[in-house]
């Protein structure tokens, strides 16, 4: 709670930095507060503790995964300072909303009411609807912001109904009462269809197929660092809301109940495998680069559902796939910012001789990228084994194998992208060392090989 | 002293060769891996006297992963190999400039690191990840240093990779489902695993897969002579000196331990597969029109033989394959060489276009020829030793796999003779041809040495290996 | 006064929503008018605002109400920041039909 | 179940959920169908007030009275200010592909009959809906519920419209061009 | 001291090679020949030791160096084994070897690569005595391939002309499939009996109760198909002609007295399994006397003074496994040693020849070189003699010998070497007389240059026709040494069809007339009605088919050759590129389907609501309605 509350505080404070004509200190001083709330966050861990009419509920699931979202939005307030030097009137705009949107992530994992998860997602939503259209003048940007709005709105209205039929089936939005009496014999069908409902509107924040289609033409069209944040943070949002959602809700139990579970697993496995082979397979034939990790965003979250078969031993290895995939993807596209900067696309031509112009991006992108592949001592590679592990224990072989020729798939685009930095001529000067960018990618990287060398930190943080 | 030590030395000569910059990165990476050579050595006589050079270390306690290494016999003639092989390769690059070399230097001293960390992973998930980072660096240095067209190169490197890495992750779920049912990724503990005849029979399969592209065994061979043939030299002796030894290895480590009895069930059919990659490989060896094409098909025949041979589940076929991973390891990176120094001197891989080189390097030529003729398996090379074990465990399977195996010798000594003939023997060439530098000399000098020195006197050897394949024969046949 | 359901039936009120729920998904689909894209979109979530009421009567209990009025807020969110980018997109292109919005695609 | 309405029997209540429900459905889809904007915002409106019958009609005044402010009053000015400012009140919208129309009018039908199938499948309420008789949705209560229980939604939600807010603004703020 | 003797035996030679190899460039040509000379001259010395000792003892030496190879079930040593008959091929081996080094310091002299053919000869003597002298089969192998890699490095010993390098290849790869089979035989002679070891074989063979025959026999006929190869029996004898491309010397010493012995020296030495064989013996004596007719009417047309000798050596050699194949040993033996002094001598009196004509071979070019070269021509003239049969020389009796157990086991056998042996005596000499008698055919400035040769060749050419005359007096019929020197061997009592009778005089008597009316047939042909063969071209009818040898090489090249490097292409051109595309066609299809997917992304929203309400139904109604 107190988490949130200092988030929220810190963006006020970025508003109102604006008004003190202190725009200079805006990023460090964002950047000192989110380490700062990190440390509340951390100080939070392992209390299980509900605030206001368990309006809040605060677990070891919601910091743990608090803290990897305050972390993310580090490295992309980080980002912002290169990204918005063009842009100095915005800039508190751009952070504040960064940060209220860190609130609304916050409020998503720790809700113990429906009314937070829905103002939550709202947040989080309206927040990266701006975001995604925040290049006023660029097209593309609009379309972006245009469709992602229309279509998110749908989805919100999805969840809205899913929320009102699970209202109608309980008589009350509080997760432990519905916890309750989701196992009573008495529950009207409503219930699982509004949980279904919700399902539905979470799986197309995740991008899962066949609600995915928005992404790839969001991502590409958003300015590169909304990208960023979408397919990192907004994905790893999204995907541990379902989770709780089906988890606090006492989901499973419920549809066991009326027999409805393994339908329901089946809709999992399908829209698992569709989600990772489509996303797979569409992005072997782009040449934006945000459009093709928009895909590869997608196979991930194909592979992320996965948890949702064993929902109750799972935690961890969401928690590590998300912040493996998350950290991945920062380095990932803050060597993308760097190369993209002064261009008007991300097709992969402008990654042409990377290698050989700066050598640490490049490294750095390829080893994001050999880590979302899942080669080993990567983050990646332990995410995608803890996950099969999971998976086989929970009796889901063919699954399993599907998800590992996708993988064998993913390569083919991700090596894409390493081949065309190391084995063709650059095409253009690349100068400056953007200090924040360097800063953000070797850190993240580093980050994302530690959890490698040493998985068990985070994985044990949910047992 | 245990043998994390090895690791350490190549793991931390990898960087420093990276941070001695492109002038000294050579010179550095040879004298790490000349300690890497000699503390195996040292490892090596720790293990004779007795001493204990194991290591274990819990790492990932859910799941249960251990930082586990094994020195036994086996294991270390495997490292052995590896750390012989290394500073052969790398001296024998000294002819070459390399542009960034740093970069090129630290990606072999990685790659040696994965490939002994791959023999000594007593941990099934820990030999998995050395298994994978080994293709890594041979990626990099195949893709930026390689020759040839620059987009027939990528189109190689990335289907070697996916290739490879396919398989390996089958292999991956393989290991995931025997930790479900053995509840650790230990070797031991797998071993002890009991699995129906189904189940192994899937495992064996997915395994086998792993180790098929990796060998390669046909039909799963097509990568190969593209990526030999486009990958810088020094690439294509490192895969196939060295990280094809890895898949037949594993064979014996971790395949045919876990699954006997699907190994025992199948096993004609997977010699029949092994066999028939010697017959394949060596017709297709016989047109090849590239040296180094050829030198992979031939490549292919020799390790679909030492395959045959590790699948008989004998003694015999698993101490006479050892032996035969060894001896080509050196055979066919000294061959490797031969044909770069050719290239040195011609700039070209083109069988036609070479051709009476033997007037104008005596001493070349007669390197190549015993190289050669240690790759046909002359008695008195220690190839003959492996071959010949090979064969006779064949025979005691089925005679039919001796002699179909045994056309080898026939096959083999055609297109070797053939190529040996285009290329070094005929007219005069017009275009000048120096004779080997001391450099190279050096390195075939010693290639040629220890196949001669075993060839005569395997003992060592056989005495190492024993023990380790008398162990996994009884975990084979425990049932 | 007794519960008015008891003249309707709690059902009737699940009809009339998901029918107007529907019909917000079909003027979604049907239009290619941002704005009455934005209106259908308005009339999904007053389908459900419709429902919350009426089952916060049916549970006899007030939470459905307030509820609404986050529903509303929402909305008017939704609608403020959505009007702010079909305004953008009208100054760059001059049209608010979302058949234009098709360059991003493939 | 549905009820099948009983026109002979009807009770005054049903009579006039029967017609606000008829006059809510009539008017969404006149709002959708309507070639000018404008008219689609007119019958949007009437749809709004129906729905506000709908709550006056179940009794909760003080959600129809903000519902009328906030939709009529709020949403529907901002939309009629930005159809004006646009100048929409012609038809401009191309003609629709029919495939387009086809596809719209499947997935009506079809959502729509799912999820009624699924309704009429699911078990009827059987009995009669309680009425606890106390007051649950008068101004004072809805004060205090939204005021103690729901006060951190209710701030939550002065952040959503912050949100709102500084995105309207960001993205219609012009900037200096720097140089 | 055994192994004392045994190590200097072996690596003086090796020795020698060394030095050659390192050193013989900077050494000089003579030196390095001297070197090669001496070598192997020592290791003849050490023979003679050897032998003195074991003739004195009348008992083998068994000498085991180590371990060498360990298999389960088998464990091989690098050990040797000098015996009666080791000994007795190590003393024409090293013997004829130093003769042979001795003349080839003259004869290479020109060569500016001479120490390596020295390097080379030395190092053919090297394998060839490990060959005798290992102790098991398996160093008999070294011995075995590694003469093999001597005959295809001296083959190929003028290696810029690709034809004699393909002869050498040709050499290599035919020895190859010899070798396969007798790699084979080996494998089943080790997993019956658990050794490879000559002695421990023996006692496990006569000691054994429930042999099985039938795999045995497979075991001999492998080894038999390796001898073959060696031997240059039918069918893999077609190498053997072609490696007359290597220089003389060579030819004389590796493809006539020699290398190509060691098929009879391997089955003799494994007399004791073939002797269990007999189904194979059969095929042995049959295939020996194949051979030796066909190759003798092959050499009826030669005019290639090499190739009549090379064609000749096939066809002795056939008549030799003739004798095997009858399980007489000690005859064949016995021809073996007869064979080496006058086949050597005849190849060296050619080399002489070549040598005097600057390289000429055909003996179209050649004739009256009788008085050129005097010493070539009567050195030959006695080999020819002997070779012929021609009673008291050596050959004569080696030959009736073979001839006499043929007629003892099988009389149509009997016919087919008898008329190989009027063939032979016919060839030779139509060789002598195209060579030596009437007018020389070549140029004038070959004429000018006719000369004989120095003594360094005419000296082992001399002593080689001394051993071809008196070669035979080590095994007169009736009272043989070599019977009784060799009895030690053999399981089976030697000896027993020679008490001399009527039958037998007649047949000497028959062998003789035949001999002689080849001579006849030659000198009415060549000498009175002074013919000299045509021209290729204007060869027809049965004597092209015979210049052709039969067409065999080119049945060879049809049959395997060709089908081989058709298929080598196939399988590159098709097969790989269709297993490849099979690899990359699943990439293909998925970036096919890729292509397709993104046409499905048309960026139209209402496409991608569209699908939305069409997942979010099908979610819906396959949970809830499934039912």
């Amino acid at each position: 709670m107190n988490t949130l509350i200092a988030i929220t505080g810190l963006g006020i404070f970025c508003l109102l930095f604006e008004i003190l004509n202190l725009r200079k200190a805006i990023i460090p001083i964002t950047i000192l507060g989110l380490i700062g709330v990190l440390a509340l966050n951390y100080c939070e861990f392992g209390t299980e503790q509900s605030y206001y009419n368990n309006m809040i509920a605060v677990s070891k699931f919601s910091t743990a995964f608090s803290s990897l979202f305050i972390v993310l939005t580090i490295f992309l307030v980080a980002l912002s300072h290169n990204f918005y030097q063009n842009h100095p009137t915005k800039i508190s705009d751009f952070v504040a909303i960064k940060v209220f949107l860190l609130a609304g992530a916050v409020a998503m994992v720790s809700f113990g009411n429906l009314a937070m998860f829905f103002l939550g997602i709202e947040i989080l939503s309206i927040a990266l609807y701006v975001l995604a259209a925040s290049d006023r003048l660029n097209i593309k940007s609009n379309e972006a912001g245009m469709k992602y709005f229309l279509m998110g709105s749908f989805a919100s209205g999805i969840i809205l109904f899913g929320i009102c039929l699970i209202y109608g089936a309980m008589g009350s939005f509080d997760i432990s009462e519905i916890h309750e009496s989701a196992l009573s014999a008495e529950l009207p069908i409503w219930f699982p269809i509004g949980m279904i409902l919700m399902v539905v509107g979470m799986l197309f924040k995740v991008a899962a197929v066949p609600f995915h289609f928005w992404a790839p033409d969001v991502y590409e069209g958003s300015p590169a660092l909304t990208t960023a944040l979408m397919s990192t943070l907004a994905k790893v949002v999204a995907i541990a809301t379902l989770f709780k959602l089906i988890a606090s809700m006492n989901f499973i139990s419920s549809l066991e109940n009326q027999d409805l579970l393994h339908t329901f697993e089946v809709i999992v496995v399908i829209i698992s495998i569709a989600s990772m082979s489509v996303g797979n397979i569409m992005a072997l034939r782009q040449v934006n680069v945000k459009r093709m990790l928009a895909f590869s965003g997608i196979s991930h979250a194909g592979f992320m559902l996965m948890t949702l078969l064993t929902v109750s031993a799972s935690a961890g290895v969401l928690l590590y796939y998300t912040a493996a995939y998350a950290l991945a993807g920062i380095a990932a596209f803050s060597v993308i910012l760097y190369v993209c900067r002064d261009q008007d696309n991300e097709d992969i031509t402008n990654f042409h001789g990377l290698g050989k112009t700066n050598p640490l991006l490049a490294a750095v992108l390829t080893a994001s990228l050999l880590s979302m592949a899942g080669i080993p001592i990567f983050s990646g590679f332990f995410a995608k084994l803890f996950l099969f592990n999971q998976t086989i224990q929970a009796g889901y072989i063919g699954l399993v194998i599907v998800a590992v020729i996708n993988s064998i798939i993913s390569v083919g685009y991700y090596f894409k992208l390493i081949i065309a930095m190391y084995s063709k001529e650059p095409n253009q000067e690349r100068t400056g060392r953007p200090f924040l960018i360097y800063a953000t990618a070797v850190v993240s990287i580093v980050l994302n090989i530690a959890l490698g060398l040493f998985p068990s930190l985070v994985l044990d943080l949910l047992k | 002293m245990n043998v994390s030590t090895i690791l350490i030395i190549l793991l931390i000569g990898a960087f420093a060769t990276y941070f001695s910059g492109d002038k000294l990165a050579s010179k550095v990476a040879l004298l790490f891996s000349l300690a890497a050579l000699g503390c195996s050595i040292v490892l090596l006589n720790n293990y004779n006297a007795g001493e204990n050079i194991s290591v274990i270390n819990s790492w990932i306690n859910q799941p249960k992963i251990s930082f586990a290494l094994n020195g036994d016999g086996l294991g270390l003639a495997m490292v052995l190999l590896t750390a012989a092989l290394t500073p052969i390769i790398i001296f024998s690059s000294f002819g070459n400039e390399y542009k960034n070399a740093k970069g090129f230097y630290a990606l072999i001293l990685f790659m040696a690191f994965a490939m002994v960390g791959t023999f000594l992973a007593a941990d099934g998930l820990l030999y998995y990840i050395f298994w994978e980072l080994a293709l890594i660096p041979i990626y990099f240095i195949a893709l930026i240093w390689g020759n040839g067209d620059a987009e027939e190169r990528r189109k190689a490197v990335v289907k070697f990779f996916i290739y490879t890495l396919a398989g390996s992750l089958f292999m991956l779920t393989a290991f995931i489902y025997l930790y479900q049912k053995a509840g650790s990724f230990l070797i031991e503990d797998l071993y002890k695993v009991n699995l129906s005849a189904c189940e192994q029979f899937w495992i064996f399969l997915a395994f086998f897969l792993a180790y098929a592209i990796k060998i390669p065994i046909i039909p799963f061979h097509t990568w190969q002579a593209n990526v030999y043939q486009k990958a810088p030299t020094v690439g294509t002796m490192l895969l196939s000196g060295i990280m094809l030894k890895m898949g037949l290895y594993s064979v014996l480590r971790w395949q045919l331990p876990i699954a006997p009895l699907a190994a025992k069930e199948y096993m004609t059919i997977f010699i029949a597969l092994g066999i028939a990659g010697v017959i394949y490989g060596s017709i297709v060896a016989l047109r090849q029109k590239d040296l180094k094409k050829l030198l992979a098909y031939s490549s292919l025949a020799h390790v679909g033989l030492i395959a045959a041979g590790s699948y008989t589940l004998t003694l015999d076929g698993l101490r006479g394959s050892v032996m035969q991973m060894i001896a080509h390891g050196f055979v066919v990176v000294g061959l490797f060489f031969a044909a770069e120094v050719i290239f040195r001197r011609y700039e070209t891989r083109e069988i036609g276009e070479m051709g009476g080189i033997r007037t104008q390097s005596p001493k070349f030529t007669s390197m190549f020829l015993i190289l050669v003729l240690a790759s046909v398996a002359l008695p008195s090379t220690f190839n003959f030793v492996g071959e010949f074990t090979v064969l006779y465990s064949l025979s005691q399977i089925n005679i039919w796999f001796a002699i179909l195996g045994g056309t080898t010798i026939i096959l083999g000594a055609y297109y070797m003779l053939r190529m040996f003939q285009h290329v070094m023997l005929g007219e005069t060439n017009s275009k000048t041809f120096a004779d080997v530098t001391l450099n190279e000399g050096v390195s075939f000098a010693v290639i040629i040495a220890v196949l001669l020195f075993f060839g005569f006197y395997p003992k060592p050897i056989t005495d190492l290996i024993t023990p380790s394949l008398e162990t996994i024969l009884q975990v084979i046949n425990k049932n | 006064m007794g519960n008015i359901l008891n003249q309707i039936g709690i059902e009737n009120y699940i009809f009339l929503s998901v029918v107007l729920f529907c019909i917000g998904i079909f003027g979604v689909l049907y239009r290619r008018n941002a704005i009455i894209v934005f209106m259908s979109i308005e009339i999904m979530l007053n389908a459900v605002n419709l429902l919350f009421v009426a089952f916060s009567t049916y549970h006899q209990d007030a939470q459905g109400q307030v509820f609404v009025f986050f529903s509303m807020a929402v909305a008017a969110a939704e609608v403020a920041v959505g009007l702010a980018i079909l305004v953008s997109i009208f100054r760059n292109i001059g049209s608010i039909s979302i058949d234009n919005l098709k360059n991003l695609k493939g | 179940m549905i009820h099948i309405p009983d026109f002979a029997h009807a009770t005054t209540v049903q009579v006039i959920f029967c017609f606000l429900a008829f006059i809510t459905v009539i008017t969404a889809f006149l709002t959708i169908f309507s070639r000018n904007p404008i008219h689609s915002a007119i019958y949007l409106v009437i749809c709004f007030f129906s729905i506000a019958g709908h709550y006056l009609l179940l009794n909760s005044q003080f959600l129809a009275v903000v519902h009328i402010i906030v939709y009529s009053g709020a949403i529907m000015i901002l939309f009629l200010f930005t159809i004006m400012l646009m100048n929409l009140n012609e038809q401009r919208e191309v003609h629709r592909p029919r495939i387009t129309r086809l596809g719209a009018i499947v997935s009506f039908c079809l959502i729509l009959i799912v999820l009624i199938t699924i309704f009429i499948n699911s078990k009827p309420i059987v009995g009669e809906y309680d009425s606890t008789g106390e007051d649950f949705q008068s101004i004072k209560v809805l004060g205090k519920i939204l005021l103690n229980e729901y006060m951190v939604p209710f701030e939550f939600a002065s952040i959503l419209l912050l949100v709102a807010m500084i995105g309207a603004v960001l993205l219609s703020k012009k900037e200096k061009l720097n140089k | 001291m055994d192994t004392n003797l045994a190590l200097i035996l072996v690596l003086t030679p090796l020795l020698g090679f060394l030095v050659n190899v390192f050193f013989g460039k900077s050494l000089g040509k003579t030196v390095s020949g001297a070197i090669g000379t001496i070598a192997v001259a020592i290791s003849f010395v050490v023979s003679l030791l050897l032998f003195n000792q074991i003739t004195s003892t009348g008992k083998g030496i068994q000498v085991t160096l180590f371990d060498w190879i360990q298999i389960s079930n088998l464990k091989i040593n690098l050990g040797f084994l000098l015996d009666q008959l080791s000994v007795l091929w190590l003393l024409f081996v090293t013997g004829i070897g130093s003769l042979i080094h001795l003349y080839s310091i003259s004869y290479m002299h020109d060569d500016e690569n001479m120490h390596k053919f020295f390097a080379y000869l030395n190092l053919f003597v090297f394998f060839m005595i490990t060959l005798v002298i290992g102790s098991n089969l398996l160093v008999l192998f070294i011995g075995w391939e590694g003469v093999g890699l001597c005959s295809y490095l001296l083959i190929g010993f003028w290696h810029k002309n690709q034809d004699y390098n393909d002869a050498a290849k040709k050499a290599f790869i035919m020895n190859r499939i010899g070798d396969l089979g007798l790699l084979i035989g080996m494998f089943i002679i080790g997993s019956m009996f658990s050794t490879l070891d000559y002695a421990t074989l023996k006692t496990a063979i006569a000691g054994a109760t429930n042999l099985n025959l039938p795999l045995l026999s497979l075991a001999a006929l492998c080894l038999f198909i390796g001898a073959c190869g060696k031997s240059a029996q039918i069918p893999l004898y077609t190498w053997l002609p072609d490696a007359m491309a290597g220089p003389t010397p060579v030819s004389a010493l590796i493809h006539a007295a020699t290398m190509v012995t060691a098929g009879i020296f391997m089955v003799t030495r494994l007399n004791f399994v073939f002797d269990l064989a007999t189904d194979v013996q059969t095929v042995i004596a049959v295939i020996g006397a194949i051979t030796s007719l066909v190759a003798a009417t092959i050499g009826l047309v030669q005019n290639d003074i090499k190739k009549v000798l090379a064609y000749s050596t096939v066809s002795q050699l056939g008549l030799m496994f003739l004798a095997l194949g009858f399980g007489a040993y000690e005859v064949a033996v016995f021809h073996v040693i007869t064979h080496a002094f006058f086949k050597a001598c005849l190849f060296l009196g050619s080399g002489s020849v070549i040598h005097g004509l600057h390289g000429e071979q055909d003996m179209r070019n050649m004739g009256g070189l009788r008085k050129a070269m005097p010493i070539t021509f009567w050195t030959m003239l006695i080999s020819s003699l002997a070779i012929s049969g021609v009673p008291f020389f050596s050959g004569f009796f080696s030959k009736d010998e073979i001839l006499l157990t043929a007629f003892h086991h099988s009389i149509p056998l009997y016919v087919v070497g008898s008329v190989a042996s009027i063939m032979t005596a016919f060839y030779m000499f139509r060789l002598m007389f195209l060579t030596f008698f009437k007018e020389f055919r070549g140029t004038e400035e070959q004429k000018h240059h006719l000369h004989e040769s120095g003594s360094l060749i005419t000296i082992p050419l001399i002593i080689l026709a001394i051993l071809a005359t008196f070669g035979g007096l080590i095994s007169l019929p009736g009272s043989s040494w070599l019977n009784g020197y060799l009895a030690p061997l053999f399981t089976k009592v030697a000896g027993e069809e020679h008490h001399l009778g009527a039958t037998e005089y007649t047949l000497m008597g028959v062998a003789v007339l035949g001999g002689l009316l080849g001579i006849l047939i030659a000198y009415v042909k060549y000498f009175k009605q002074d013919n000299v063969p045509e021209s290729d071209e204007n060869i027809t009818g049965l004597s092209r088919l015979l210049y052709d040898k039969y067409y065999v090489d080119e049945i060879y090249d049809a049959v395997f050759v060709k089908p081989i490097n058709v298929l080598s292409k196939f399988f590159r051109d098709h097969v790989e590129t269709v297993l490849s595309a099979a690899v990359f066609g699943l990439g293909k299809i998925a970036s096919e389907i890729a292509f397709q997917g993104k046409k499905l992304q048309t960026g139209s929203i209402g496409l991608y609501l569209f699908v939305f309400v069409l997942g979010l139904c099908a979610i819906v109604s396959y949970i809830f309605l499934a039912q």
